[in-house]
């Protein structure tokens, strides 16, 4: 290939994500003229079909727009709507709504760190292809993503778009013996969680970090799953009420997408990555400990061991989840009451793939007159983007095949989930 | 817990669950037509006798498919093979058709009503089929035929879709073959090269020779064809309380507890299939009863 | 019996959130059976790996949205000997059918970010509204019991066999209390496919109608029911125009509601 | 069924604090005991472990398409009529594994995988249900065949029966001649009294069976004026039913009434969900599911309830034989109080009055079969004046 | 001819009917034979005759463009072969066609039609009993088109 020349790595459809996505990287001689990642989704107009709805639909509603984590929008729309009622929910409840989280982590975790992102170091077309050399590495992703669906199921009624949140709690809450139920299941979960730590801390992780500004929620004592404070790994620090004014979603000439940006800083990432990196101190000791024998510090730039942080976090949550399971006494209602009225409130969560940020206006009868929601892989897709720029250019001296391969995984280490990625059309959409 | 079949007992309702098949391997199958096949069914594992009468029916089941009732269509009377001609209509029959010589059923019976070949002895027996109504028939065919001295003329009158709808044709060739027999086919429609007769069932009974006042008639088909065979025969002199019909309904169980065959007050899988027409002349001629 | 043929699979996806596809990989249990019982020749979410086709059993997740995914479903019929619809949006075009009721004039001047944004219709169909189908499995999403039935029928060359009355069997063979004859909740278990198992009433919330209408639903009967227990002609619009407001019977109903 | 026996007929009294040796001595015998609880807003049926289980306090208002539980300011036990749950759930349960298949030496094996029944005791069971526990028994136990499952739960029930001392709206069980009182098919029968300060029970001993579970229990003798005061709390409660049903002549009519105009009024109230089958004690309606495993080594087969409410269960190739809501509505109409007098000898309606409560439109068999009966009048009526 | 007249008598079309009447029909019939394969009438011919059938079998025919020729019914011994003769514009619906020899008694329809004239009492007789026959065959004709044993999921 002589210098100068060009040629364009182009994958029409990336695979083992969720949704359907694009890449074009081009090439003049050594150097990258061009990344797109584009979201080749058709659009399904989310916050414009709720304009008109009534705000306790919103749960059920926004979870369609993913089926890998309809928790996570079921969560941030219930806070961003009860903020906008001046709601509080805590005690047993929000443990329920943390427990119920476990469950999207571990599955949706499992399910990536597993059958999606493990075949890529391994040299495996597919999960299923690898299960034919590893079936033991395999069938215990598979447990544990079913632990993860156990959850989900006991407490939403269903793995995919669960039934059972509502704005200000839940429809019904479990008995004791419902929960304990599951806890040997998830004892064994725990084992095998750490397995797969130490399985993918053997991979081969290419030679690649960032300097990225990472943000993910912060909480007081928690590792971040529902929260109400956004941080960064350079300084921000502000309430999720706040995260317009703070992040703005920019034209980008070159992509058919909005990209999130932090005003005036540029991209930023968000994700296993960034709530590792922002929150280590709040894991509990088992992930911790856990991490480190991975060897991972406290901060991880190379997202390649996102595969690692990934399976760390399912550590957590599986022993965040026995934890709350042992401390669980059913609350005396299912769900605190709601009055509707008029307001506006926001609701960030952090969904498997990183924050995903709701917010709603309400009239006085409840009715939703606006809806925002900018899910975690818009938030990424600058950042993926950036990650290929630096990462192709060491590697252009690859055959055509393995920088392919390379650079899907490159976005693969993002998990990203894009049927989620709604917000790349800029609507204007005024409806009665 | 586990019982193995040999525990259950015979298939039949004499003894053990109801509802447990018994397996059953195919020892032999012949294509009749295009979506109508026959098997040829043995017990697994020990002689187990089998016995049914004419116009009874067996519920089959296809592994991990489901069970379907069907007629038996082989000779009534201890049999070391129980015979079984099946259309192709749905999932389980689907199933059934893909079944090779030694594969296994499950099989369920005889249950069930019969045509009432005894109380038809001295009269002239008539059998109208249409479609794969010919199947359920023929056991009560085999009957009089083998007992022919008992009856006074033997008519078969069958109607089918088109020639390649015919079932059994070869065997209707011997029994047409006979002098002691009279046996006509129509068929709904036809290309050329058919030089049998083309027009519906119906048409067949003024032109049959026998004595409508000293007939019995057996009419097994589709429920109108039924219907307007009876009204036929009526017209031409057989009175409705000697004239059998065989009914069809959805089954479950076989045994009156599903619910599912109700006609009015009958449950088709216990006091059917098999009925005097007058008796449910009336319940048929209600719309969706 | 002898040993079957693998069946080439192919999954497909259309607008949706590919839930109804990870039911496929929710199936933990089943997983590596499948695989060895099939060929998984094309499923993205999957496997890096396409085979090409014809396809034996193709599983569509998704409604039309786009004039592109109006052409792409018809080079994916023609790869299909059968083809399946998995979920809601393919069988009734999903919520995002919800803009078949807008306002066209209202929906027209959307802006797009850039000039090469991706085109799309007025409306959100179902599959079959465009390419035969062979059979159609609903819910959103849908059950994976129900999902693997379809597979099994399949590779037996047979129709799958799924229960097709209300939601109401289900909640009664739970032992459910009835949401709506105990606690006055409108639920849609009356007039809804069977499938789910009943979740909703048995998480004492009323059924809000994810697997469709029954084949010939009463929805005129209920929505006077519901209309009895206090819910306005815009809470009935609404119940009715929901997940599967597309399909013919709940989209009539809700219209039936609407202010003249 | 419970043996008659020399007791019968015999009446003690028991404290309201024995109750739980009595279901102590229940569940020393082997019995699994399932009576009365509070659950998601109703009293439904499922283990009972202690008296404490008991819907104390609590009673129903129940109408057309409507249950309500309220607090009464009672300390009764018994204080409501019969819920959205029936005792068929135990004995013909809403799903059962029949019998699982595996693949073997080419053929195939059939086994048993459901556990074997417990042995049940039902408490607070009442007259109507009693009754419809024998109507199932004729359909399940008297014809030609025996559903093995159904005899294995029913041969060791021990049944105690709680007499009504109030009627609901939607019950017509006078009508129907099966309560309030029940007189027999009980191993004992309680009514609960509450007077004058006093909370007890009269035990009426309906078999040997019965009588030696009661010993087992600190009973005694009934004092005097104790008996009269449990009839006094047994008076008026037929004339409280909210519903009744004029049977005379009625399996008659429904024959005669097939293409009655009423059948598709009906039907445009009718959602055909199958609710009141599926709450009837007495629909025995079932359906079975086939399946098999992906590898095809193993199979196996479900019953469930059904209903003739659904399409599919008239389904024959080709199609549903009634298609229409009215036709469907007329079969189980006509079932249950015509058609079951040919099939069994006797009405399929025992007057509980489920149906007619868990309808979610509110559908009242007793209004319908008083519609088909009042036209047959007026053309009497008519012909009278010709 | 008269000897036809006995013949006639016995034919389950003419039975019952007054022997003068019998008398003028079977002044309007004739003996026919055909081979095996030759047509007896075309489709769009005139009609001005009927037959009875006395031995051998007649099939009636539609061409159909594309899918050749389609049988629609048969005609065997004592059955009437056609009836286009008594109605306007008296012409064959169908093709006519020897399945077997056949042997038939023919009958003039200007024949019978001119004896209408004069005797109006045997028109209406013989339209009565060709009406019967014509609704014989609508009924024939509609189980046909309900395709019975057909497959109609």
């Amino acid at each position: 290939m002589s210098r100068g020349s060009s040629r364009t790595i182009r994958v029409e459809v990336l695979t083992r994500v969720e949704g359907e996505g694009a890449l074009t990287v081009r090439l003049k001689g050594d150097a990258v003229v061009d990344v797109q990642f584009r979201i080749v989704e058709p659009p399904r107009f989310f916050e414009a079909l709720l304009r008109g709805r009534a705000f306790g639909e919103a749960p059920d509603i926004t979870s369609r727009i993913c089926g890998i984590c309809p928790v996570a929008y079921q969560m941030s729309a219930v806070h961003a709507v009860e903020d906008a009622l001046g709601v509080t929910v805590d005690g047993p409840l929000r443990a329920l709504r943390r427990l119920l989280y476990c469950g999207e982590w571990i599955e949706s975790h499992a399910l990536h760190v597993t059958l999606l992102h493990a075949p890529d170091f391994l040299g495996y077309e597919s999960g299923i292809a690898m299960a034919k050399d590893h079936p033991g590495a395999v069938t215990r992703g598979l447990q544990l993503k079913q632990a993860g669906n156990e959850l989900l199921r006991v407490l939403g009624g269903r793995e995919i778009h669960p039934v059972n949140v509502r704005v200000g709690g839940f429809y019904r809450v479990p008995a004791r013996g419902e929960l304990a139920a599951i806890e040997e299941r998830l004892k064994r979960a725990l084992d095998q969680a750490l397995a797969v730590v130490r399985w993918v801390s053997d991979f081969h992780f290419p030679d690649f970090e960032r300097d990225y500004e990472f943000v993910a929620l912060r909480h007081p004592t928690e590792y971040p799953i529902l929260g109400d404070r956004l941080v960064s790994s350079r300084g921000l620090d502000i309430a999720v009420r706040d995260y317009e004014a703070h992040f703005a979603e920019e034209h980008v000439e070159r992509s058919s997408a909005l990209h999130s940006v932090l005003s005036g800083r540029g991209a930023y990432a968000v994700g296993p990555l960034a709530r590792y990196s922002l929150n280590f101190d709040r894991l509990a000791p088992v992930a911790q400990q856990a991490a480190r024998e991975a060897g991972l510090g406290p901060v991880c730039l190379n997202p390649f061991r996102s595969i690692v942080v990934r399976a760390v976090e399912t550590v957590q949550a599986v022993d965040e989840a026995l934890r709350i399971i042992a401390a669980y006494e059913p609350p005396d209602a299912p769900a605190v009451s709601v009055v509707p009225c008029a307001g506006t409130g926001c609701g960030c969560s952090e969904a498997p793939r990183g924050i995903l940020y709701h917010r709603y206006r309400l009239a006085g009868d409840g009715t939703i007159l606006e809806a925002k929601i900018v899910p975690p892989t818009s938030q990424n897709q600058k950042t993926i983007e950036e990650d290929l720029w630096r990462f192709v250019e060491p590697r252009v001296h690859l055959g055509e095949q393995e920088l392919t391969w390379q650079c899907e995984q490159a976005i693969r280490n993002y998990d990203p989930c894009i049927s989620c990625a709604t917000h790349f059309l800029k609507l204007s959409v005024e409806r009665g | 817990m586990a019982t193995t079949t040999e525990d259950a007992g015979p298939p039949g309702p004499a003894g053990g669950d109801p509802m447990r098949p018994a397996p059953f391997r195919v020892a032999r199958r012949v294509v009749e037509t295009h979506d109508v096949f026959t098997l040829w069914l043995e017990p697994v594992g020990g002689p187990g006798g089998f016995s049914s009468q004419p116009g009874q029916f067996d519920m089959l089941y296809a592994f991990g498919a489901g069970e379907v009732p069907v007629s038996l269509s082989g000779p009534p009377g201890p049999v070391k093979q129980v015979v079984h001609t099946i259309r192709a209509v749905g999932p389980v029959t689907q199933s059934l058709q893909r079944l090779k010589r030694g594969d296994v059923v499950g099989l369920r019976g005889p249950f069930g009503s019969a045509w009432p070949v005894s109380l038809a002895e001295g009269s002239d027996v008539v059998l109208v089929a249409g479609g794969i109504g010919l199947a359920p028939l023929r056991p009560a065919l085999y009957h009089v035929l083998s007992q022919r001295e008992r009856y006074g003329r033997i008519v078969l009158l069958y109607g089918a879709r088109t020639p390649r709808d015919i079932l059994f044709a070869r065997e209707i060739e011997t029994w047409r073959g006979r002098f002691d027999a009279d046996v006509e086919v129509v068929v709904d429609r036809a290309a050329p090269g058919w030089h049998g007769l083309v027009g519906v069932v119906t048409t067949l009974v003024p032109r049959a020779h026998f004595d409508p006042h000293n007939a019995v008639a057996f009419v097994c088909g589709p429920e109108l064809m039924m219907t307007f065979t009876v009204r036929a025969l009526a017209h031409h002199g057989v009175v409705p309380a000697r004239t059998w019909v065989s009914l069809e309904r959805n089954m479950k169980c076989a045994v009156g507890f599903c619910g599912h065959c109700q006609l009015g007050p009958t449950f088709i899988c216990r006091d059917g299939p098999v009925y005097r027409w007058d008796r449910v002349a009336p319940l048929l001629g209600v719309r969706e009863l | 019996m002898g040993a079957r043929r693998r069946l080439k699979l192919a999954v497909w996806k259309f607008a949706s959130c590919d839930g109804c596809q990870l039911s496929l990989l929710d199936c933990e249990d089943e997983l590596l059976a499948l695989a060895g019982a099939l060929e998984i020749a094309h499923f993205p979410e999957a496997s890096r790996a396409v085979a090409k086709g014809p396809y034996d059993l193709s599983l569509v997740e998704g409604s039309i949205t786009t004039p592109h995914d109006a052409e792409r479903i018809h080079q994916v019929r023609r790869a299909s000997k059968v083809l399946v619809t998995i979920g809601a949006c393919a069988t009734s075009g999903g919520i995002q059918a919800l803009r078949n009721f807008a306002d066209v004039g209202e929906w027209i001047p959307l802006v797009y970010a850039t000039p090469d944004f991706i085109h799309t219709l007025k409306t959100s169909t179902p599959i079959a509204n465009h390419v035969p189908v062979d059979f159609e499995l609903h819910g959103c999403p849908v059950d994976k019991r129900q999902l693997l039935e379809v597979i099994l029928a399949t590779l037996n060359g047979r129709r799958p066999v799924l229960a097709a009355h209300s939601v109401c069997f289900e909640c009664k063979r739970r032992g459910t209390v009835c949401v709506l004859v105990a606690d006055g909740t409108p639920c849609l278990g009356p007039v809804t496919r069977t499938g789910c198992g009943a979740i909703c009433p048995a998480y004492r919330r009323g059924c809000y109608g994810c697997f469709g209408p029954l084949k010939n639903p009463n929805t005129a009967a209920l929505g006077e029911r519901l209309r009895i227990l206090g819910q306005s002609d815009a809470d009935l619009v609404r119940a009715f125009r929901g997940i599967n407001a597309g399909a013919e019977a709940f989209r009539r109903e809700s219209e039936s509601h609407e202010p003249r | 069924m419970p043996e008659t026996a020399v007791e019968t007929g015999v009446e003690c009294a028991i404290e309201v604090a024995d109750l739980d040796p009595l279901l102590g001595a229940l569940r020393e015998r082997g019995f699994t005991v399932m009576g009365p609880l509070l659950r998601d807003g109703a009293v439904i049926y499922d283990e009972v472990r202690s008296s404490a289980d008991l819907p104390a306090g609590w009673t129903d208002r129940q109408e057309p398409g409507s249950y309500r539980l309220q607090r009464s300011d009672s300390p009764r036990l018994f204080d409501f009529t019969v819920g959205p749950s029936s005792w068929k759930r135990f004995l013909h349960p809403p799903a059962l594994r029949l019998w699982q298949a595996h693949r073997e030496d080419g053929g195939f094996q059939v086994v048993d995988v459901e556990p074997p029944p417990p042995r049940l005791a039902f408490l607070a069971v009442r007259a109507c249900e009693i009754h419809a526990i024998a109507v199932q028994d004729r359909v399940l136990l008297g014809g030609p065949h025996v559903d093995p499952a159904y005899r294995a739960r029913r041969a060791g029930l021990f049944v105690v029966a709680v007499q009504c001392t109030r009627a609901g709206a939607t019950c017509f069980c006078a009508s129907m001649k099966t309560g309030p009182r029940a007189g027999a098919g009980y191993d004992l029968a309680l009514t609960e009294v509450l007077e004058a300060g006093r909370h007890w029970f009269r035990v009426e001993v309906g078999s040997e069976r019965g009588a030696e579970v009661l010993a087992a229990v600190p009973h005694r003798a009934v004092r005097p004026g104790e008996s009269a005061a449990a009839e006094r709390a047994l008076a008026g409660v037929a004339e409280q039913m909210g519903r009744t049903m004029e049977t005379a002549g009625l399996p008659a009519l429904l024959r005669r009434s097939p293409e009655h105009p009423r059948w598709s009024e009906v039907a445009n109230r009718c959602l055909a969900c199958g609710n009141c089958t599926m709450v009837c004690p007495t629909c025995f309606c079932t359906t079975v599911e086939d399946t098999g495993d992906l590898a095809g080594r193993t199979a196996e087969r479900v019953r469930r309830w059904d209903s003739c409410f659904s399409a599919e269960f008239s389904y024959i190739h080709g199609g549903s034989v009634r298609p229409s809501i009215r036709a469907r509505y007329r079969q189980w109409l006509t079932h249950k109080l015509s058609t079951w007098h040919d099939q069994f000898g006797e009405s399929g309606c025992v007057g509980c009055g489920r149906c007619i409560t868990w309808c979610p439109a509110g559908i009242d068999l007793t209004e319908e079969v008083r519609a088909l009966q009042a036209s047959k009048r007026r053309k009497e009526d008519r012909r009278a004046d010709a | 001819m008269q000897t036809l007249e006995p013949i006639l008598a016995q034919i389950p079309l003419f039975q019952g009917m007054r022997p003068e009447h019998l008398k003028l029909i079977a002044g309007c019939a004739s003996n026919a034979r055909f081979d095996a394969g030759q047509f007896i009438g075309r489709q769009g011919e005139p009609a001005d005759k009927f037959w009875i059938v006395r031995q051998g079998r007649v099939a009636l025919e539609i061409h159909a463009p594309g899918r050749g020729a389609l049988t629609i019914m048969t005609v065997a011994e004592n059955e009437v072969l056609g009836w286009s003769w008594l109605l306007a514009p008296h012409q064959w619906h169908f093709d006519a066609y020897a399945l077997t020899a056949t042997r038939a008694i023919a009958l003039d329809g200007k024949c019978l039609r001119g004896k209408f004239a004069s005797d109006h009492e045997l028109g209406y007789e013989l339209m009565s009993r060709f009406s019967q026959l014509i609704v014989q065959r609508l009924e024939a004709t509609n189980l046909q088109l309900l395709d019975l044993y057909g497959d109609h999921d």
